[in-house]
């Protein structure tokens, strides 16, 4: 595979916001570092997170689908969580039968207290999904420049 | 050949009419072909004796019709062959029709034939098919008649069968079988056993021919949705025609997971598709990940239970273990 | 006419792709292959290259009407910076192409669609196709069961065309129609020989001996027409007709002469691409309308579909049916409901059987 | 078209040191529907929020963009400046360029770029936004405890005492529960009895307490404010009103031989009985099963002798509907069946005895009079073993116990063996344990003490098997610290048998639309911050219908669940939270599987008459959310297929349109 130097992957991150968005508030507060390249998307719990809206952001152009939600028995809602869990397994699981890269797609526990592993989360998938580059194949070409 | 006769079902049909324990008979009616039934509702024994007709392309599920026809008055009679059953118990799961409206007479049903098959064996002149025991005897225009093996021109679904089981109706005729313990994921196995690259070609090839006409969502008995996403310009997913491949992925996945669960395999998007996209294979995908990764469920096996999208337990896999898990019983299976 | 041994099939063709793009039919996958799928999804058209293998199919799945009204098409696009509105043209002119192999009924669609299309007002996205388009047709050899083009006058013997090609078992007769047509046979005319103007009559007698005896000979358009709405419009038979459809788009997006689209807006992010795309009558949301629809239940949208196939497309086009027999709906209705069906239900004694 | 409004924050240095306010702001300015845009130091500050609200009225407003720190720390804030401006608090968005841009980006056009994407996709948000209104619904000012054990009594009382009314509904004839079966209490040996029943008078007593004994809960409707509830009074053939308690007609009852379940079968009762004599309600109940009026009718007796004309046999179950703003469960525990473990000879030997019985058999109101005596022969035992976690932590094979540690037993079998040696300094006594766990205050000095002070033999180890033989029982053990088999003969056998839910939690739990876990057991909103509360909006646990505990723990939960109950009932209206979900009814096809995955029973559905097109009706099931007890997690829009269902504030297309936004 050619790999494009100058390559920045765009990541999406879903984040619920009771655990994980806090974790990326108190990844914020504690100036870890990540790429500029994740934009985190607020959702109440992770199990919001609908199919379609990741399979958007791949056809406008995502590189990487991340979601990250409370730790299994600890979602606000309390059961959120397990749904998600089961609904993304079921996903990347078909998207992995399709030939689309797997490692494109990730679910991550991540809570409020957890900001460093949020940070280091986010700089392990970028530079996952930079090694695979550019997503072509759950592209929509009208949405490429 | 079918083990249930057309007479056996007209009788029993006629005689259900003739004792007001229905006003109507959901049947298959005669076409120009032998192989071109059309699902229809007879209202009379002369109806019935005209037209009715049950043969070895009798294939149509008509559960899904059920939530149509139990909007009108009285009681309606239903042939359900063991798959059709499945979806039958699968909607009422969701509410879609009303029990007490329908007589459901269980048939056995000894696999349907495939017209593609044989017309592509025997090229497109052909007028007619009948069934003689194990062969069947294709009439054509310009080859005479030409004698086929049955066995090998079932249907896909057909030949690997996954139950010969009933698993509803109110009356059976002739004996109920078994659930088969069928090869129906040796498919999928081997598309997981490919590398992604493969994989990717394989379905690129496959789902490029879709031309959206809508065909596999509209028969199937899962899809029953008062408004489709696909067809809702407020969901985000909604087009009419396939403009980017995207598109032709994006509808297959969305169809598929919203069928997750909830799809009893019974195989009539693949059957009805007119670009011969193996849609089932996306089906099946997730009923053999969903069977491994949760437990075995077989969706319509009864009415109630819960579908696996909607239920979890606390040790459930994590999304990476499961898709990790899938290149070992992948390899094992294929 | 000209003639071109079959073994020099592939240089006819190799010389016909010299002058334009060509357009053959071909299989999904060949018969050895274990794509058992492709195959069995029937033959369509793609861009012959050396070598391309012909099919041997009757016709293609999906018709040759795509060359000149695609499923999708891109109209113009429009672009927002800050607050003022751009609007581009993205009509470009058409390259040439040639469309080989047509069968009988698929170019008698064309003459169905050009009614349609370039009557005023002109559709200039089509006729840009069109005027780029050369039509080689082809006589049907074996016409399947499903065939019934001669209902409504077409001759599968002697097909219309830019050049109408006949073919037995040694070669492969060619005669221009048009100055097209002419261009083009001109263009082969190395790899063609001159021969009598009866040479393929032969073929034609055998196929017309062969349509003679399909299943569906007997069927008659005489009771459909313009005119005729009054008599089948409120037939109470269209209710079991309809009864069984899925209301799905399969008929009308197989269907060579099915002319309908839909024109949506797909915001990138960047601009708004304003396409059209094919539509169905058979849809619950064709033609949705603030007030709703106008044909709000599916017998309706059923009835839509062969009315306008036998009786107000004849009655705004001198009689000329929008139904041109080549059966595709026949073999790919899902749950086998089809023209020849609705006219024989209601086409009276005549259709009788 | 919306007038949206873009203020970017500067939070001093915090953003401006990395972002490029200014650009941030301009390039915002062209976003669809932006009229104003501009920038501020401190955006929280007064002045800040002014400036917000001036441009609110000024340029009319319709939303605003604030692009400053996390929504989590000031989204409230600007929310609240919104409203003040009279624009719709929910017609805010925060752009989080300071946690999630600002303060992980070292350079200034990175942290520009990103703020400016973060900026267009909160536009894009609030292009779609619609103003919400929280609902409010009135509040029921009473409240209904489901169980009247030590949990259900100290919940009633504390809410009673706040000035609240609250009825305590009990299946048994009194109230009481597994507290008013035990002898002492550890750690500090204080007699059950004395300490519980005067709360169980002060229950009874309390003006603002009603108690349904003999009663059980029937169908619960409503939701949070606004339970409606039927409770089924059981026939009990004794006027409750009427009966003063006075215990004759228990005396003179010619039916004598009814296990008496108190003492858990070990002495006998009448069919007329009065539970023990600290009872509440001090009233009489006739047991259907065993009276010889009520089955043959013949005999009459106790009716002739109850001077008070008490006794009715023609009395009849009664349901009683009534209205509750609030719910507590404080159903309680069982010890588990032994059935399951034979092995111990529960069943071949009368002498082989739960801790329970053995609590009656120490009691001085038990079937012995407190005399620890055997009760198969009536003679005092030498040797005595407990076995511990019978049935608890029985993680190797979960068909035959529970997993879980019940908790209470360790401190429990302290006690017996120290209360054994205390009074009968003779008796041997053995303890098998597989670890003693003592985390609690004064228990594991309470333990010692057993050890220690009273010679009680703790021996690290599992008991295989206990056969009767002769008057003894051979006690077969293996002691894993001296890593031997122990064989013991034994007079006596006390096997700490693990503890589970009532059995009638679960169908109550249904009722409530109350989630359990795999044990049956409640559970909680939040494992540590909620810990007393159901996910179900208006419903609260108590004591052990939560998870194994000991009294204190009990009644302090008991007490924690009254707090947040009178904190309910004290409000007048319940003000929701608006981003809930909402299902369309044109779209729902009733197919239930929102229903399924909703953890708080917000959706029902009903049958509903819908014109079609061409103008027939058409009875459609349809689901309904109700918004006061929908949390807004929108684990049902993704359930429903169709789309349906969607989740205000956070909507589908205001979540594409995030991700356009960001995918541009």
């Amino acid at each position: 595979m050619q790999v494009n130097e100058n390559f920045k992957p765009l990541i999406v991150a879903f984040c619920c916001n009771w655990c994980s968005y806090a974790g990326a508030d108190l990844a914020g507060n504690n100036r870890l570092n990540y790429p500029a390249e994740v934009k985190i998307i607020r959702v109440p719990c992770s199990c919001r997170v609908n199919p379609m809206f990741i399979l958007r952001a791949f056809q406008r152009g995502a590189d990487g689908v991340i979601i990250c939600g409370c730790h299994p028995g600890d979602c606000h809602y309390t059961s959120g969580n397990y749904f998600t869990r089961r609904r993304m397994s079921l996903l990347f699981s078909m998207l992995d039968y399709l030939g689309i890269e797997r490692e494109r797609t990730r679910v991550e526990w991540v809570s409020a207290a957890e900001g460093a592993k949020f940070a280091a989360t986010m700089n392990e998938f970028v530079e996952q999904v930079t090694a695979l580059g550019e997503n072509k194949r759950l592209e929509d070409l009208r949405c490429k420049q | 050949m079918q083990t249930v006769t057309r007479d056996l079902l007209l009788q029993k049909a006629c005689e259900l009419l003739d004792a007001g324990t229905v006003n109507r008979v959901y049947g298959w009616q005669k076409g120009q072909f032998d192989y071109d039934v059309t699902p229809a509702v007879f209202s009379s024994r002369e109806e019935l004796e005209k037209d009715f007709v049950y043969n070895d392309f009798c294939g149509a599920n008509f559960s899904k019709y059920l939530i149509k026809e139990t909007a009108g008055e009285g009681k309606i009679l239903v042939f359900l062959k063991p798959c059709d059953t499945y979806s039958f118990n699968q909607l009422l799961t969701e509410h879609r029709f009303d029990r007490e409206k329908v007589y459901a007479v269980g048939i056995p049903c000894d696999g349907m034939a495939d017209i593609r098959l044989i017309e592509e064996e025997v090229g497109e002149g052909v007028t007619g098919v009948e069934t003689d025991g194990d062969k069947l005897i294709v009439h054509t225009l310009y080859d005479g008649d030409v004698k086929l093996n049955r066995a090998d021109y079932l249907a896909e679904r057909c030949r690997v069968c996954k139950s010969k089981k009933h698993v509803a109706y109110d009356e059976l005729l002739g004996e109920d079988g078994d659930v088969v313990d069928s090869a129906r994921f040796d498919e999928v196995a081997k598309l997981e056993a490919m590398t992604p690259d493969e994989r990717f070609a394989f379905w690129q090839n496959e789902l490029s021919r879709c031309i959206r006409c809508n065909a596999c969502r509209d028969v199937c008995p899962a899809c029953t949705c008062e408004k489709c996403v696909f067809g809702n310009p407020k969901s985000g997913v909604e087009n009419k025609a396939v403009s980017d491949s995207f598109e032709e992925k994006m509808f297959h996945i969305i169809r598929a997971f919203h069928v997750a669960g909830r799809c009893t395999d019974c195989g009539e998007c693949s059957r009805v598709c007119p670009q011969h996209i193996p849609l089932h294979l996306l089906n099946r995908k997730f009923i053999k990940d969903i069977d491994a990764f949760y437990g075995e469920y077989q969706a319509g096996a009864e009415v109630g239970s819960r579908a696996p999208l909607v239920d979890y337990t606390e040790g459930d896999m994590e999304p990476g273990e499961a898709v990790a898990s899938v290149d070992e019983r992948g390899g094992k299976d294929a | 006419m000209r003639k071109c041994a079959l073994a020099n099939k592939n240089a006819l063709l190799a010389a016909m792709a010299k002058t334009a793009k060509l357009y053959v039919p071909v299989d999904g996958a060949d018969e050895k292959s274990r794509d058992v799928n492709s195959r069995l999804a029937g033959a369509y058209y793609a861009e012959w290259k050396d070598g391309t293998q012909l099919s041997k199919k009757l016709n293609t799945t999906r018709s040759p009407k795509d060359f000149f009204f695609p499923q999708t098409e891109n109209m113009m696009t429009f672009k927002m910076t800050g607050k003022k509105l751009e609007i581009f043209d993205t009509r470009r002119e058409h390259e040439d192409f040639i469309l080989f192999g047509v069968r009988a009924c698929d170019v008698r669609s064309f003459t169905v669609l050009d009614n349609v299309f370039l009557s005023d007002p002109v559709d200039s996205y089509y006729a840009n196709r069109r005027a780029h388009g050369i039509i080689v047709s082809m006589a049907c050899n074996k016409p399947a069961g499903t065939c019934f083009c001669r209902t409504f006058g077409i001759d599968a013997a002697d097909p219309e065309g830019d050049v109408i090609c006949w073919e037995d078992d040694a070669y492969i007769y060619l005669t221009a129609k048009t100055e097209k047509g002419e261009g083009l046979l001109n263009a082969v005319a190395d790899v063609t020989e001159d021969c009598a103007d009866d040479a393929a009559d032969a073929v034609k007698a055998t196929v017309n001996e062969r349509l003679d005896k399909l299943p569906l000979a007997d069927l008659k358009s005489d009771a459909f027409g313009g005119g005729k709405t009054d008599t089948f419009f409120n037939d109470p038979a269209w209710n079991e007709l309809s009864e069984a459809c899925l209301g799905c788009g399969t008929c009308t997006f197989v269907c060579p002469t099915c002319q309908c689209y839909d024109i949506k807006d797909f915001n990138t992010g960047r601009e708004v691409i304003r396409f059209r795309c094919w539509d169905s009558c058979m849809y619950s949301d064709f033609t949705m309308m603030a007030h709703g629809t106008n044909r709000p239940n599916h017998m309706q949208r059923f009835r839509q579909r062969f009315m306008h196939k036998l009786v107000y497309y004849p009655e705004n086009n001198g009689g000329l049916f929008s139904c041109v027999g080549c059966g595709r709906c026949l073999s790919r209705c899902p749950i086998s409901m089809n023209i020849v069906k609705v006219m024989k239900k209601l086409g009276g004694n005549e259709n009788a059987e | 078209m919306q007038r949206i409004g873009v203020f970017v924050c500067w939070c001093g240095t915090n953003i401006a040191g990395t972002v490029d306010v200014v650009k941030v702001a301009e390039a915002l300015r062209t976003e669809p529907g932006v009229v104003f845009s501009d920038n501020y130091q401190y955006m929280c500050s007064q002045a800040g929020q002014d400036m917000i609200k001036d441009a609110i009225k000024e340029h009319n407003l319709t939303g605003i963009v604030v692009c400053s720190c996390s929504p989590r720390m000031h989204e409230a804030t600007f929310r609240k400046t919104a409203a003040a401006a009279g624009l719709n608090p929910y017609m805010v968005e925060i752009a989080n360029i300071r946690e999630q841009c600002s303060w992980i980006h070292k350079d200034m056009p990175t942290g520009t770029e990103k703020a400016i994407i973060l900026g267009k996709a909160a536009v894009a948000k609030v292009n779609l936004n619609t103003p919400l209104t929280p609902g409010q619904t009135p509040v029921t000012k009473r409240a209904l405890v489901i169980g009247g054990g030590i949990a259900g009594i100290q919940t009633a009382l504390d809410i009673a005492d706040a000035g609240f009314p609250v009825d305590i509904v009990e299946k048994l004839p009194t109230i009481g529960g597994k507290m008013a079966q035990l002898d002492k209490t550890f750690p500090t040996l204080d007699c059950a009895a004395c300490i519980l029943t005067p709360k169980m008078v002060d229950a009874g007593q309390n003006e603002n307490i009603r108690i349904f004994s003999y009663s059980e809960v029937e169908e619960v409707g409503g939701f949070v404010g606004n339970f409606s509830v039927k409770i089924r009074k059981k026939a009990r053939y004794v006027k409750e009103d009427i009966c003063t308690g006075c215990g004759l007609c228990t005396e003179k009852c010619p039916q004598k031989k009814v296990p008496n379940e108190f003492n858990l079968g070990m002495d006998n009762r009448r069919a007329v009985y009065i539970p023990f004599a600290q009872a509440v309600p001090k009233v009489a109940t006739i047991d259907p099963n065993y009276c010889t009026m009520l089955k043959t009718g013949k005999c009459g007796v106790c009716a002739k002798v109850c001077t008070a004309g008490a006794i009715d046999y023609k009395q009849k179950d009664e349901i009683i509907e009534e209205k509750y703003g609030a719910i507590v469960a404080a159903t309680g525990y069982n010890p588990i069946s032994m059935n399951k473990f034979d092995e111990f000879a529960y069943s071949q030997s009368k002498d082989v005895i739960t801790s329970l019985e053995f609590e009656r058999l120490t009691n001085a109101a038990g079937p012995t009079a407190g005399k620890l005596l055997r009760p198969s022969d009536g003679k005092h035992p030498h040797t005595i073993v407990f076995v511990q976690c019978v049935g608890s932590r029985c993680s190797h094979d979960a068909s035959k116990g529970k997993e879980y540690c019940s908790k209470i037993c360790c401190m429990y079998t302290a006690k017996h063996a120290m209360l054994v040696r205390d009074k009968y300094p003779d008796t041997e006594v053995y303890v098998f344990y597989i670890d003693v766990r003592t985390p609690g205050k004064a228990f594991d000095e309470f333990y010692r003490r057993a050890v220690e002070e009273y010679g009680v033999h703790y021996i690290k180890g599992m008991v295989g098997k206990v056969t009767p033989e002769g008057d003894k029982l051979k006690v077969l053990a293996s002691d894993l610290l001296a890593d031997k088999q122990l064989k013991i003969d034994a007079d006596l056998v006390v096997l700490a048998a693990a503890i589970e839910p009532d059995k009638s939690a679960r169908p109550l739990a249904t009722m409530l639309t109350a989630s359990m876990d795999t044990n049956d057991f409640f559970t909680e909103a939040h494992p540590k911050l909620r810990p007393v509360e159901s996910p179900t909006a208006g419903v609260f646990l108590s004591g052990t219908c939560q998870g194994p505990k000991d009294i204190p723990e009990t009644v302090s939960q008991a007490s924690a669940a009254a707090a947040k109950v009178i904190g309910l009932l004290c409000k007048d209206k319940l003000t929701g939270n608006p981003c809930v979900a909402s299902s369309n009814e044109l779209m729902c096809n009733g197919c239930s599987s929102c229903e399924k995955v909703c953890p708080y029973g917000a959706i029902t559905y009903e049958d509903k008459e819908f014109r079609m097109p061409d103008r027939t009706t058409k009875l459609r099931r349809v689901a309904k959310v109700n918004e006061a007890v929908c949390q807004g997690c929108g684990c049902c829009t993704v359930a429903c297929p169709s789309g349906a269902m969607d989740l205000k504030g956070f909507a589908n297309e205001q979540i594409m349109a995030e991700v356009d936004a960001i995918c541009k």
